[in-house]
């Protein structure tokens, strides 16, 4: 048997692979790629409290995650589509404008 | 039963998997040549053997000893493990297919089935779309124009139809209420009247399973869908700058595809090995395994029946087909069955 | 050691293994391919804990769906390997402590509260079943508005990667 | 039990009226804002006719409910109607007499620009003077009681770019504002001991309250706190200062709303808590004091005033007195049944007004008017019918009324009898007066058409030509019902039969004490009280058209106190100089300059400022690239989860 900690820990060790993605990349691509990460990480919360506490809602909670994430995998992949169209970069350091 | 011999069941199992799948995959290359050529009225292979049957011996031996050729400017670890990815999610998906009923030796019941899982079909789904980085890889790691119109192709058909091929499964899922295969094979037992199959394809799921047909080709890449592969427009596509096995692994990859998809198809829509049994005991296991490879093999058959007779869509026709005619067909399925399940 | 540690310790390795390789490469598919293993993983994770359900959708949406999306954009715009421009300051100056600090402290309290606290998974089955029990009763108004959420999330994909002449075009039919 | 009335049909249908007119008047002719103003109007009385028919006898109050408004905790207050002898009264008299004056103001206003404004305020007024009537607890009455507030103030204000309308509009509102404080005050204290509003369940409170001195305390503050809001709305003593200043408004809204509706609704409220009052010596014998004198004290500035409608407010004070005086001396259906002929006579008398002064085109100096008989023949008999009632002439409807509140007031106490007789004296010189002066002698008007510039503003400016001319019959017509009314209007008081029909209401005791009373002294009072208002007459008479001259030599042998009864005792500028200055400057000292200036201006200035510096620096965080936001956000976290950590260690 595993202790749960280990699994939170864990979780919380690929967020914060996430974050370090989000602060340190300079590809937008990339940095989107870290959100989903982070994304992930919690998903691991969610279903180790679940198994911890014997309630499924964790796991429900999982497919709004994901329904999130794939929403917002839409849209962002369709911002970074226009936005590389209008600049024809994709590095985070040269979008510092706030508009196309 | 022990562990020990738990471990040894399943790797003889797997084995024999193996062996009988790779078998199959190169006699379905034959097979397809040989009617493809009757269709287009020539002979296909004859030379090698018996009816050209050793002509896949030689293919392969072709393959082996062929030249491994990597470009110069291709981007080489991805170049070298798409192929690999592609074969090896193809090869994986037949571990949850059963294929027959289960066999008692020695008071032990072995499943003829390499693993059981109770989300076998999720298994499927999931291994199959993990599939779909070979062909993307292969076509963007190439680093060339053609190949990299192959990939983009393949990964926006393969996203597109994934979609629809699911919808079209879901109906079946409602009337048997599970993900195992097994217990999906089961609720197909017994008879409408006395003689018409209780199959789910029978049973109210014939629009789903054309849709499930129809989506299937497209995630195999086969005609009509072969876009990614148009060779009138795109040379090969994703596999022009491959060679010898790593293009041998594309092909296997392919009719493997080919193979779990009719699996599948025979499970979900045909009655998997469901079938008059008689006989004595070794009669009744045997007999279920051949229905089985029967039903398979007429899907292979339909296969190259389709390529030898279709023209190939063109992309925006594809494209269109898919979300606007085979989605929504798909999604009216689904709504029937469960209006009419539910009722 | 179980057997049960021993994946888990496998599977995790893999899912850290592929979360640093994604900072470290500077190409976005080599990271896109690793996050893909982090998923894979972490599926395996899932079926640890008894949710065979969410790990297949874990690895058919994740995996099957969203990445392979990202890899699309990124074969599509051709994206080259990183460079390293002079960014933000304050990115490295405050946000890598903050990053560590949280998680460090994070990380402790977790230790701290819950200890040597045992999962176990036997118990509560991921059955689909159940899951779509509490998705269609207790859930309905939180899925149904998702199910808004991804067909406004559609709609805005398609306006966003529209061209702009085409979509000048569809205005003037 | 009585079928369902549906009362509110007839609140709501005057509303209707005004939404129609206020929405959509502007661009519609004045045939169509006439039609939806009279139509609704005239509904609404009509509808009143039915449900009272239905009502009839009406001994037992009618509830009906409408819908729930407040409920909290203990206390509710519902949107509800009550229908008793009573308020049938006051919704026939609101609804008939305010139906007249909406044709009356047809011909008045045809020339007005905001000829639909008009008829959706008047509209407006409706419906507010009604849910007051039939309100079923004081918060309804209190809506109802502060909405014919606000009509009142939109109306006089009417003519807003007239300086003076304007401010007298803000006058009403704001002495008005005075007596809703008490009313107020007195309608929470009713909360805090009853526990509600409603005037059945306060009443039923009331009655079973036991004697003693912390009740009568109660009930006295409490009565107290209602009369200070009826004086406001009643223009009474000392917030009576309005009610003449508010003439600037039309001449049918003096008629409606500061005659015979309105400034009334004090008298209402008041005979209306009578229950309250009965069991308060204390502040019945202040509701008595305050009439009287009221009564007494606006008569003798009538006298002096020249402007014609001028001495028709100041008398309406007078008669509201008068009304006060019957309910402080517990004679309520007494001040009711004069309240209903006051409604008649003096709505004639300020129609009459509005139609002199339409005649002589603008003009409301009397002294420029004289001899209008023979160019207004109509207008001249309806006044001098009305004049005969007011002054209390029988057989005349005013004579009845007075003389009933003066038989009342006689047996309460002698000293409000003798006040009362004097005033009426003084009713009848001065009623008289205003007619001598402005129908006999000669016409001393000019007779070029300067007029219509002269002093008004409104439509009279087409009517080009000298000649004073008869008003045209869509005028004339109320104004002959309106005589008709007070000719006859008095005779359902014979006999006590008013009193017998308000008894259900009032309870049965005055019955009782009514008939204590002998009829020989009550026919001698009678004849003290004509013969005062007939000496009144003929004083008039000598002075105002046999003796012309006489006027000016005894204003000039009286001297100071004729200046003090002409600028009507130095009232206005004592407020102003008490009240008005003071309030004025602590405001601005205070109010303006010191708190509004230094304390929150300066607030805002050195706020924004501050924003302005901080943001100064802060804005360099803003460098639009993602990846310091992300450091940013990083950060802030790490704070965050640094004191959670610590509050869950804490704990």
């Amino acid at each position: 048997m595993v202790p749960l900690s280990y699994y939170l820990v864990l979780s919380a060790i690929l967020f914060a692979c996430g974050v370090t993605g989000f602060l340190i990349k300079r590809n937008i691509i990339t940095i989107f790629m870290s959100i989903e990460l982070m994304l992930n990480g919690v998903n691991l919360s969610f279903v180790a409290f679940a198994a911890q506490w014997h309630a499924l809602s964790g796991q429900v909670f999982v497919f709004f995650v994901m329904v999130v994430a794939a929403a917002e995998a839409a849209v962002g992949l369709a911002i970074i589509i226009a936005i590389y169209r209008a600049r024809e970069t994709l590095n985070v350091d040269q979008l510092n404008l706030l508009k196309l | 039963m022990p562990i020990w011999l738990f471990i040894v069941v399943s790797v003889i199992k797997s084995a024999i998997l193996l062996f009988v799948l790779l078998t199959s995959v190169a006699y379905t290359v034959w097979l397809e040549r040989k009617v493809v050529g009757h269709m287009q009225n020539r002979w296909g292979p004859t030379r090698v053997g018996p009816f050209g049957l050793l002509q896949p011996a030689a293919d392969g031996i072709k393959f082996l000893f062929k030249e491994d050729l990597t470009p110069p400017h291709v981007y080489k670890p991805l170049y070298i493990a798409a192929p690999m990815i592609a074969v090896i999610f193809a090869l994986t998906s037949i571990a949850v297919i059963p294929f027959g009923n289960s066999v008692v030796i020695h008071g032990y019941t072995i499943p003829l089935q390499v693993t059981d899982v109770n989300v076998g079909l999720l298994l499927i789904l999931g291994v199959t779309s993990i599939g779909v980085y070979g062909v993307a890889l292969a076509g963007w790691s190439s680093n060339n124009k053609y190949s990299l119109l192959g990939g983009l192709r393949a990964s926006a058909q393969m996203v597109s139809y994934e979609i629809s091929l699911g919808l079209s499964l879901v109906g079946v899922l409602i009337m048997s209420g599970s993900f195992s295969l097994r217990h999906i094979v089961e609720a197909q037992q017994g008879h409408f009247w006395g003689f018409i199959p209780r199959w789910n394809i029978f049973h109210g799921q014939i629009v789903g399973f054309f849709c499930y047909l129809i989506a299937a080709y497209a995630e195999t890449n086969r005609i009509p869908f072969d876009l990614p592969e148009a060779e009138t427009e795109l040379v090969a596509g994703y596999h022009t700058e491959y060679s010898a096995m790593k293009f041998a692994m594309f092909f296997m990859a392919e009719y493997a595809n080919m193979i779990t998809v009719a699996c599948v198809a025979t499970l979900l829509f045909l009655g998997g090995w469901n079938g008059p049994i008689f006989g004595p005991y070794p009669l009744q296991v045997i007999l279920p395994v051949i229905y089985f490879v029967a039903k398979v093999f007429v899907f292979l058959f339909i296969y190259i029946w389709v390529r030898g007779t279709l023209p190939r869509f063109r992309y925006d026709q594809l494209m269109a087909f898919g979300w606007k005619f085979l989605l929504p067909v798909a999604i009216c399925n689904l709504i029937a069955t469960a209006v009419a399940v539910a009722w | 050691m179980s057997i049960h540690l021993i994946m888990f310790l496998f599977f995790g390795v893999v899912a850290v293994a592929g979360a640093i390789n994604l900072l470290a490469q500077s190409h976005p598919i080599n990271s896109a391919l690793s996050l893909i293993a982090v998923m894979a993983a972490l599926a395996g994770e899932f079926l640890l804990l008894g949710a065979e359900f969410v790990a297949a959708i874990q690895v058919i949406v994740y995996a099957g769906a969203i990445m392979v999306l990202f890899v699309f954009v990124i074969m599509l715009l051709n994206a080259g390997a990183e460079e390293r421009t002079k960014g933000s300051r304050v990115a490295i100056v405050l946000g890598i402590p903050g990053m560590l600090i949280s998680s460090v402290l994070v990380a402790w309290a977790v230790l701290h509260s819950y200890g040597n606290q045992q999962v176990f998974p036997s118990v509560l089955e991921g059955a689909p079943a159940k899951i779509a029990n509490l998705l269609f009763h207790e859930f309905l108004l939180p899925f149904e508005v998702t199910s808004i959420l991804i067909l406004i999330a559609i709609m805005g994909a398609v306006v966003l990667a529209s061209k702009p002449h085409a979509v000048q075009k569809r205005k003037e039919h | 039990m009585t079928p369902n009335l549906n009362l509110w049909l007839i609140p709501v249908l005057p509303l209707a009226g005004a939404a129609i007119n206020g929405f959509f008047g502007k661009k519609s002719s004045r045939t169509a804002v006439t039609t939806i103003a009279l139509v609704f109007c005239g509904a609404a009385f009509a509808w009143a006719s039915v449900a009272a028919a239905r009502f009839w006898p009406g001994d037992v109050p009618y509830q009906e409910f409408l819908a729930h408004w407040i409920r909290s905790g203990t206390f509710s207050a519902d949107f509800a109607f009550y229908l008793d002898r009573l308020s049938l009264i006051m919704m026939l008299v609101v609804t008939g007499v305010g139906f007249l004056i909406h044709i009356y103001s047809v011909g008045y206003m045809w020339d007005d620009p905001s000829y639909y404004r008009f008829f959706c305020y008047l509209n407006l007024f409706m419906f507010f003077m009604l849910t007051l009537v039939l309100a079923n607890n004081y918060l309804v009455m209190f809506i109802g009681w502060e909405g014919v507030g606000l009509a009142s103030y939109l109306l006089i204000g009417f003519w807003f770019t007239k300086d003076s309308a304007a401010a007298a509009g803000k006058k009403a509102f704001i002495v008005n504002r005075i007596g809703d404080f008490g009313f107020l005050i007195g309608l929470f204290l009713l909360i805090q001991h009853f526990g509600t509003l409603n005037f059945g369940q306060v009443f039923d409170s009331v009655t079973k309250l036991p004697p003693g001195a912390s009740t009568e305390t109660l009930l006295t503050t409490i009565g107290i706190l209602l009369m200070v809001g009826a004086c406001g709305k009643s223009a009474q003593i000392p917030l009576y200062v309005w009610l003449p200043d508010a003439m600037e408004g039309p001449t049918p809204v003096s008629a409606l709303i500061h005659a015979a509706t309105m400034v009334t609704a004090g008298v209402y409220m008041v005979s209306r808590s009578h229950l309250i009052f009965e069991r308060a010596p204390i502040a019945l014998t202040v509701v008595a004091i305050i009439g009287t004198i009221t009564a007494f004290f606006a008569a003798t500035i009538g006298i002096a005033q020249t402007d014609i409608k001028k001495v028709l407010a100041y008398s309406t004070v007078s008669q509201l007195g008068y009304m006060f005086m019957a309910c402080g001396v517990g004679a309520f259906s007494a001040g009711i049944f004069h309240l209903m002929t006051h409604a008649f006579f003096k709505g004639l008398l300020f129609l009459g007004a509005g139609s002199v002064i339409h005649a002589v085109g603008g003009e409301q100096d009397m002294r420029k008017m004289g001899g209008l008989r023979s160019y207004i023949p109509w207008t001249t008999l309806t006044m001098g019918i009305a004049t005969l009632a007011i002054a209390g002439i029988p057989p005349f409807a005013g004579f009845w009324s007075k003389d009933e509140i003066l038989y009342k007031a006689y047996q309460a106490n002698w000293i409000y009898w003798a006040i009362g007789v004097f005033t009426a004296f003084l009713t009848s010189f001065y009623m008289f007066r205003l007619l001598f002066m402005t129908f006999a002698g000669d016409y001393r008007g000019t007779k070029v058409d300067e007029h219509g510039h002269a002093s008004h503003t409104h439509g009279h400016a087409e009517h080009g030509h000298g000649e004073p001319h008869e008003s045209p019959w869509v005028m004339l017509g109320p104004l002959v019902v309106l005589a008709f009314l007070s000719t006859v209007g008095g005779f359902v008081g014979l006999g006590n039969r008013f009193d017998h029909f308000l008894g259900p209401v009032f309870g049965s005791e005055f019955g009782a004490r009514i008939a204590e009373g002998s009829s020989a002294n009550e026919l001698l009072l009678m004849a003290v009280s004509v013969l005062f208002a007939l000496a009144g007459a003929v004083i008039a008479y000598i002075l105002y058209v046999s003796k012309p001259y006489l006027p000016g030599n005894i204003a000039e042998s009286l001297g100071g106190f004729y200046r003090a009864v002409f600028n009507k005792y130095y009232v206005d500028e004592l407020y102003a100089k008490v009240f008005v200055n003071p309030l004025v400057k602590g405001s601005t000292r205070i109010l303006w300059q010191g708190l509004d200036r230094k304390v929150i201006d300066n607030t805002v200035n050195d706020a924004a400022y501050g924003a302005r510096e901080v943001s100064d620096e802060v804005r360099h965080m803003q460098s639009g690239n993602l990846r310091s936001y992300a450091g940013w956000i990083a950060a802030g976290a790490a704070v965050l989860i640094a004191y959670m950590v610590w509050q869950g260690v804490g704990r």
